[in-house]
């Protein structure tokens, strides 16, 4: 019963797709950790001192000496990128891990619920969408006193309700399904339902919003402080520079348009590290064997 | 994967560099005699009373009682004249050729209404002009009372508030209708959704009729986006594009640019009862600190003029022998030292049996000149040994944060000429009574403003002013920086545009038309 | 259903009144008297110092010495009743300027959300059935250089491409369709980005279930499993995303209004809380608060009407 | 049910080997598998869970995902399978070679009325009106003992129980009359009613439609009503193939034997030891851990598959 044995060259290179996929969590995971990494080491390796004003070479143009080119005050933008990626990174990520964990707490208890906690919750979402997050701020300026403290406490009373939204849509379908059916029947209780069934289920478009929201809010902290309630000078963050350079940006791009890249490079790194992450993990989409 | 990045970052920095190649001005169809101004606010509100400098110095539709030359001095404009008749009457004549735009002759009944309509609305009328009634004596004769004595009260009714309009101009219930002037252009049209103001040429106007056809207002709140739609020529006229750009915009092909002062001027004022700014040494030292040439050229781009005393050189009061607090900084050091403060301790700053001199300067961002300006002062301060702290926050924040007391120092641009007199600024910000919040108290400084405000004779108030303006140097009670510049873009095309400094920012006349 | 419908409009009410009692309240606390404020930015200028009589007349003809629990039932019961009062610094009524205001953010809103869709939608199935290829690869990282793009780069550089450059389009205002293209442009592209990946992440979830492993069993071409089969599962949270971006969109996005010179209530909203133009806020809010509730009540009732499983008070 | 042998074989598998790449490892789910089936003839593939019987079904739909393997030939009435193109292949499913999938509940998407996803394989190969159509789902239901099937045909899944969405699937393999059914594991999960029921309605379906069936289940009893020939799995490879009766009466591998012995009807003796992973398979024959009676022969040598009678092959030493 000799096989006649036809090789399918389809499959050839299906050996080197999944080794590719590997390679771009590795690629990923490298440059996040790269950026982590200028960001503990951020006084060590900044070429100047980011906050000293020196006219002289005031909005100069990248070169070799400045490589990102000086700001309107003639300090050096890559010295400030250096710096801001301490105080932006670690205010987006405060606030999306706070507003982030609420949101989803919130999203799975109103989703799961439903009738009168649900509407409760969903109403009260509609009244903080509603409420303009710029007087917020400002009071909040009131009595913390302007600068990023502030505008940390003010972004993370509103971007909660994104999440909210989100996880509470994907739990309304989630928990007709047959395995959560199958999970209560057999006996357990809604809370272990919730956390052991339902919420790994809904940490995919948490994780892909999660690492966008990082974005949205550097560039909410831009627009606050194009009205004068984001970051306090002289201090660096991506926000504030990305909008100080607003009027430059014809005659020196640079002061803007370096902020700006590094938040990309950021959001690309981490939002291709949570791809991978998500694939990696969720054993559905591992493109696996079936049984 | 590194190809796709590498390619994405290329277009865009390709496109940004593209931006800086300044292209031609595309010559506009439009050869008749048009006028389109890209405002800089937003308009939401066309009543003159509220939003007199839109109606009477951009839109042409209104006019006051009372006119200013460009030095400031007062100059008959609807009135064409006026004399005190006793301390709290005044009697103005009026012109006898007006007519409003309805047809309707200018006379003294529509001056009262029109006059005592703005004070009903606009509160700061009433304590400008401290009005109490006003009557017509005859067809052509307004007799102006006022509570208390006023001899600002001409200069408060050059204000562009006071414009006077017709009764037509409301409904029957008081609402504005469309504001009829008296000015070279009508109003055609107001489109309140859009914020956009078209108006037509005054014919039967009683100066010069102007050449312009018609006049359009546009609200284009972004600097940037100002100087791309006047260099698309999509508007032929525009007020403070991008300081920054003021260089490259004058090389433009087809588009001028001019650098003008107006009466206004950045200061920073001090909590005069607090340490260390009751000591006059201190003051003078970090006057001398700043170097206002450098703020001026790396901060304003040349947009504005270094500050001597609190008012600009041109205007009719200015005291032109001031000799202000020129950039010294071994002077301010020695005067630091006299004053007890050195640095002991080695850290940089200056201190004072042990207590170093750290304070607050406080500061906000309506006006785009301050923050970096503030950042320069900190800069500045710096080199002097006192460790400045720069605070950005909202105007009325600033303001009660001040009330409150617990303040240093605040830096903002103060109009020195909101009615052109030479007392109006003294008496607001110096008059011991009026500023509270800094703690200036000079009987002598009280004494002259009084008489100032009281004389009748314009020189001797002009004198008066100035006597004023040398105490003020002496003591630096506040510290004058830069007088405020005002940066106009136009396109070449537009003819004998004058600019004079009496405006809020900038100001249109009649004689401005596009050369053939 | 309908049960369903009128309980949550009543709801809807309620979010509203909530919402302007919270905007009410936390105005008062910002910095800055009312009086004095309304005083500056209406009135005497931003720098000049009020007097007392300047003061003393602003609080008597707004009625701002009041309780504060008075001013609120005041302003609500007039506002019950339509009356939305007139703005102090503009001297207008409040509903002439919304009303003007309103239709210039909602076709922005409304052109800006359709634009992504169009573009966010089929680039998210095909980045997700392309997975892994150069392709996915390009569309994900545009999509997220476009979600970390300041939009007033993105908007310089249209207007300077676009309208410096090629005529095609004004610079800036309200005036006729074609100045619509470059806000809308500007505005989809971030939102595009969004959806896109949110629409890639889900479909990647549909394709590997098992009734789409039953299509395929049937016969089906690839594009009729998408549209018939995965679409509508996949569309699911995007539809959330997307009702979160519209409701967003509505308080209009004040740098695109800026930079465009367009007419819409984000600028006007910004402006009225600088200038505690109280009535002016309350009369945005209300309307922002309105829109929000029924947008998110058209996306939860999508929810029922895509998803049979969920069951708002309807019998199955 | 009587088998043709003469006649040249319906589907002909030869040599079929379908591995997936699992990261490093490589998952060696159908390993070196050949048989056949006849017109209108019942093939019963018995095995446990994991021993690749699944897999086996959809290699023969092409319908593996994108990290498998696949090499050998599969003959589909004239037509080599591994070389069809998609266009070929499309033509082939749901028309020709019908299956019915395995989990009843998800198989059926939920967004979409049951009656309109049989409808849809009818209106693509029947080219069939909407209005025909229908009335072939609503006979089809009928004929599945589906009650009241013109109203259920507008239910979601969701509203139906785990029996009536088992009809549906059944529905939909047989929609087309195909040649071939493949049925996957039919009766799991369902009592022992309703297992009866889907039993007798594959038995029926078959001999109404004249179609042959590759029958996949871990389930002698089912296999013994309704299959002509029975093969036996384990561990990826054929281990045992031979008419129904045979299997029955005579196993002659141990495996077969220690099966048949763990039904309830036979002494209800469980094998010891557990099927081996597909990813790390023993030398030798793969049942040799478990095998009763191994020699030393079994562990080191991995025996052929042989013919030991009339139409009956061993994969065993048998010693």
């Amino acid at each position: 019963m000799d096989a006649a044995l036809v090789a399918n060259k389809r499959n050839k290179e299906v050996v080197v797709r999944s080794v590719k996929r590997d390679k771009l969590l590795g690629f990923s995971s490298a440059v996040v950790l790269i950026i982590v990494l200028v960001g503990v080491l951020a006084p060590l390796i900044m070429p100047h001192d980011p906050i000293s004003v020196s006219f002289a070479d005031k909005v100069k143009p990248p070169s070799f000496q400045y490589p990102f080119g000086t700001d309107p005050l003639g300090r050096c933008v890559l010295s400030r990128v250096i710096q801001g990626t301490r105080t932006s990174l670690v205010a987006a990520a405060v606030i999306v891990s706070i507003s982030g964990v609420g949101g989803v707490l919130v999203g799975l208890i109103s989703g799961y619920k439903g009738g009168k906690a649900d509407s409760l919750i969903m109403r009260s979402v509609d009244v903080m969408l509603a409420f303009p997050s710029i007087i917020l701020a400002m009071a909040l300026i009131v009595s913390m006193g302007p600068g990023l403290g502030s505008v940390i406490v003010a972004l993370t009373l509103v971007h909660w309700t994104g999440y909210a939204r989100l996880v509470r849509a994907e739990v309304l379908t989630l928990k007709e399904s047959e395995f959560v059916e199958a999970a209560r029947a057999m006996g357990n209780s809604s809370s272990r339902i919730i956390f052991k069934y339902i919420l790994p289920n809904v940490i995919a478009p948490v994780m892909v919003m999660a690492s966008l929201d990082i974005a949205h809010i550097v560039l909410s902290m831009a627009s606050l402080s194009f009205l004068g309630l984001g970051a306090q000078p002289p201090e660096a963050e991506w926000g504030a520079m990305i909008n100080q350079g607003r009027e430059f940006i014809r005659t020196a791009p640079h002061v803007t348009l370096f902020p700006g890249l590094a938040l990309m490079v950021t959001i690309l790194a981490f939002s291709l590290l949570g791809d991978s992450l998500r694939d990696y993990f969720d054993p559905r989409l591992r493109e696996g064997y079936i049984e | 994967m590194r190809r796709s990045l590498s390619m994405v970052l290329s277009i865009l920095l390709v496109s940004l560099m593209l931006s800086t190649v300044g292209c031609g001005v595309k010559a506009v169809s439009s050869g008749n005699q048009s006028l389109v101004v890209g405002e800089i606010w937003k308009i939401n509100n066309i009543d003159p009373a509220m939003n007199g400098t839109l109606t009477m110095e951009k839109a042409l539709i209104t006019e006051s009682l009372v006119g200013t030359k460009p030095n400031f001095e007062l100059e008959p404009c609807l009135a064409a004249e006026w004399k005190r008749i006793d301390s709290n009457t005044w009697q103005f004549t009026l012109r006898e050729d007006v007519m409003f735009h309805d047809g309707t002759p200018l006379n003294a009944e529509a001056v009262k209404w029109s006059l005592m309509r703005a004070i009903a609305i606009n509160p700061q009328i009433q304590s400008f002009t401290k009005i109490s009634t006003v009557e017509a004596e005859n067809e052509r004769t307004v007799v102006i009372r006022t509570t208390n004595p006023n001899s600002d009260l001409p200069a408060s009714l050059h204000y562009s508030n006071t414009s006077i309009i017709a009764k037509s101009s409301v409904d029957k219930d008081g609402k504005l209708i469309k504001p009829i002037g008296t000015g070279a252009f009508k109003l055609e049209q107001f489109d309140l959704s859009t914020g956009d103001m078209k108006m037509t040429r005054n014919t039967d106007y009683w100066g010069t009729v102007s050449k312009l056809e018609s006049l359009e207002i546009r609200a284009l709140p972004d600097p940037n986006t100002r100087a791309l739609a006047l260099e698309k020529g999509e508007i032929d006229f525009t007020c403070d594009p991008p300081y920054n750009e003021l260089e490259r915009l004058e090389k433009v092909e087809g588009l001028k640019v001019e650098l003008n002062k107006t009466a206004r001027t950045y200061i920073i004022e001090m909590n005069l009862n607090e340490a260390p700014f009751n000591d006059l040494r201190v003051r003078k030292a970090m006057s001398y600190a700043i170097d206002r040439e450098s703020i001026v050229k790396n901060v304003l781009f040349g947009c504005g003029a270094p500050a001597i005393g609190p008012y600009m050189p041109g205007m009719a009061w200015t005291n032109e022998n001031l000799k202000g607090y020129p950039y010294n900084p071994e002077k301010a050091k020695q005067l630091l030292t006299e004053a007890g403060w050195s640095d002991s301790d080695g850290d940089g700053i200056v201190d004072q049996n042990g207590q170093a001199m750290k304070i607050t300067l406080m500061t906000y961002p309506q006006r785009p000149g301050l923050p970096p300006m503030a950042e320069a002062v900190q800069a500045q301060f710096k080199n002097l040994g006192i460790e400045l702290k720069t605070e950005i926050m909202d105007s009325t924040a600033m303001s009660e944060i001040a009330s409150k007391g617990k303040w240093d120092m605040k830096m903002s641009a103060f109009a020195t000429a909101m009615i052109p007199s030479p007392s109006y600024h003294l008496n607001t910000l110096y008059y011991s009574k009026n500023n509270k919040v800094i703690g200036y108290h000079n009987s002598e400084v009280d004494r002259l403003i009084d008489e100032c405000m009281v004389a009748d004779d314009q020189q001797e108030k002009y004198d008066l002013s100035k006597q004023v303006q040398q105490i003020l140097e002496d003591e630096e009670p506040v510290i004058p920086i830069a007088y405020y510049g005002v940066a106009v873009a136009m396109k070449s095309k537009v003819n004998n545009f004058v600019f004079n400094p009496t405006a809020h920012d900038y100001m249109l006349t009649n004689e401005v038309n596009i050369k053939e | 259903m309908w049960k369903f419908i009128l309980k949550r409009l009543a709801a809807t009410i309620l979010v509203v009144v909530a919402a302007s009692i919270l905007t009410f309240g936390i105005l008062h606390l910002t910095p800055g008297s009312t009086p004095v404020t309304i005083l500056k930015y209406a009135f005497i200028g931003l720098e000049e110092i009020p007097t007392e009589a300047e003061i003393t007349e602003i609080t008597e003809r707004y009625m701002l010495n009041e309780p504060l629990y008075k001013q609120y039932y005041c302003w609500l019961k007039q506002a019950v009743q339509g009356d939305l009062g007139d703005s102090c610094v503009y001297k207008l009524p409040v509903a002439e300027l919304i009303g003007l205001r309103f239709p210039a953010t909602v076709l922005l809103a409304g052109l800006s959300v359709a634009l992504s869709l169009l573009m966010a939608i089929p680039l998210g199935i095909l980045c997700a059935v392309k997975r892994n290829t150069f392709f996915d690869h390009l569309g994900r990282i545009s999509a997220l250089f476009a979600v970390a793009m300041p939009s007033f780069w993105l908007a310089y550089l249209l207007i300077i491409i676009f309208s410096l450059g090629f005529d095609f389009f004004p610079v800036a205002g309200f005036r006729g369709i074609s100045s619509l293209v470059l806000p809308c442009v500007t505005l989809a592209a971030g939102m595009g980005a969004v959806t896109m990946r949110m629409m890639r992440s889900s479909m990647l979830e549909v394709m590997s279930q098992d009734y789409i492993l039953t299509a395929r069993a049937k016969g089906l071409y690839e594009t009729g499993i998408i549209s018939r089969h995965a679409l509508k599962n996949a569309f699911l949270p995007v539809v959330t995303v997307v009702g979160l971006q519209f409701g967003h969109m509505l308080g209009g996005s004040v740098i695109v209004e800026t930079v465009f010179a367009w007419p819409g209530i984000g600028k006007l909203l910004i402006d009225s809380i600088f200038a505690k133009d109280i009535p002016m806020v309350q009369g945005c809010v209300l309307l922002m608060a309105t829109t929000y509730a029924l947008v998110n009540l058209l996306v939860d009732l999508s929810y029922a009407l895509m998803d049979p499983r969920i069951r708002y008070g309807r019998e199955s | 049910m009587v088998t043709k042998q003469t006649t040249s074989p319906l589907l002909a598998i030869r040599g079929l080997i379908t591995h997936f790449q699992v990261k490093e490892t490589i998952v060696k789910a159908v390993d070196d598998v050949s048989l056949d089936i006849y017109p209108q003839e019942v093939l019963a593939l018995v095995g446990e869970t994991g021993c690749g019987k699944s897999v086996l079904a959809l290699s023969i739909l092409r319908l593996l995902p994108k990290n498998s393997q696949i090499e050998g030939s599969i003959r589909f009435n004239g037509v080599e399978i591994l070389e069809a193109s998609e266009e070929e292949l499309r033509k082939l499913r749901g028309k020709e070679i019908g299956m019915i999938p395995q989990s009843q509940a998800t198989s059926l998407n939920p967004l979409l009325k049951v009656g309109w996803q049989v409808r849809e394989v009818l209106q693509l190969h029947k080219t069939l009106g909407k209005f025909e159509a229908r009335e072939k789902v609503v006979k089809l239901f009928t004929r599945l003992q589906l009650p009241d099937p013109a109203k259920k045909m507008n239910y979601y899944p969701h509203q139906l129980s785990g029996g009536m969405r088992q009809r549906v699937l059944v529905s939909m393999g047989v929609a087309c009359q195909p040649k071939l059914i493949l049925v996957d594991e039919p009766t799991k999960g369902l009592d022992a009613v309703l297992r009866k029921e889907v039993v007798t309605m594959l038995g029926e379906e078959a001999a109404e439609n004249r179609s042959s069936m590759l029958l996949i289940t871990h389930d002698f009893s089912v296999a013994a009503v309704l299959a002509d020939r029975i093969a036996v799995m384990y561990a990826g490879e054929i281990v045992e193939m031979g008419s129904a009766a045979e299997i029955l009466e005579k196993p002659g591998h141990p495996y077969t034997q220690s099966l048949l012995d763990s039904l309830p009807g036979r002494g209800f003796k469980p094998i010891r030891g557990f099927s081996p992973s597909l990813s790390s398979l023993p030398a030798g024959c793969r049942f040799q851990p478990r095998c009763r009676d191994a020699c030393p022969d079994c562990s080191a040598l991995h025996p052929k598959i042989a013919l030991t009678g009339a139409n009956h092959y061993v994969r065993c030493f048998l010693c």
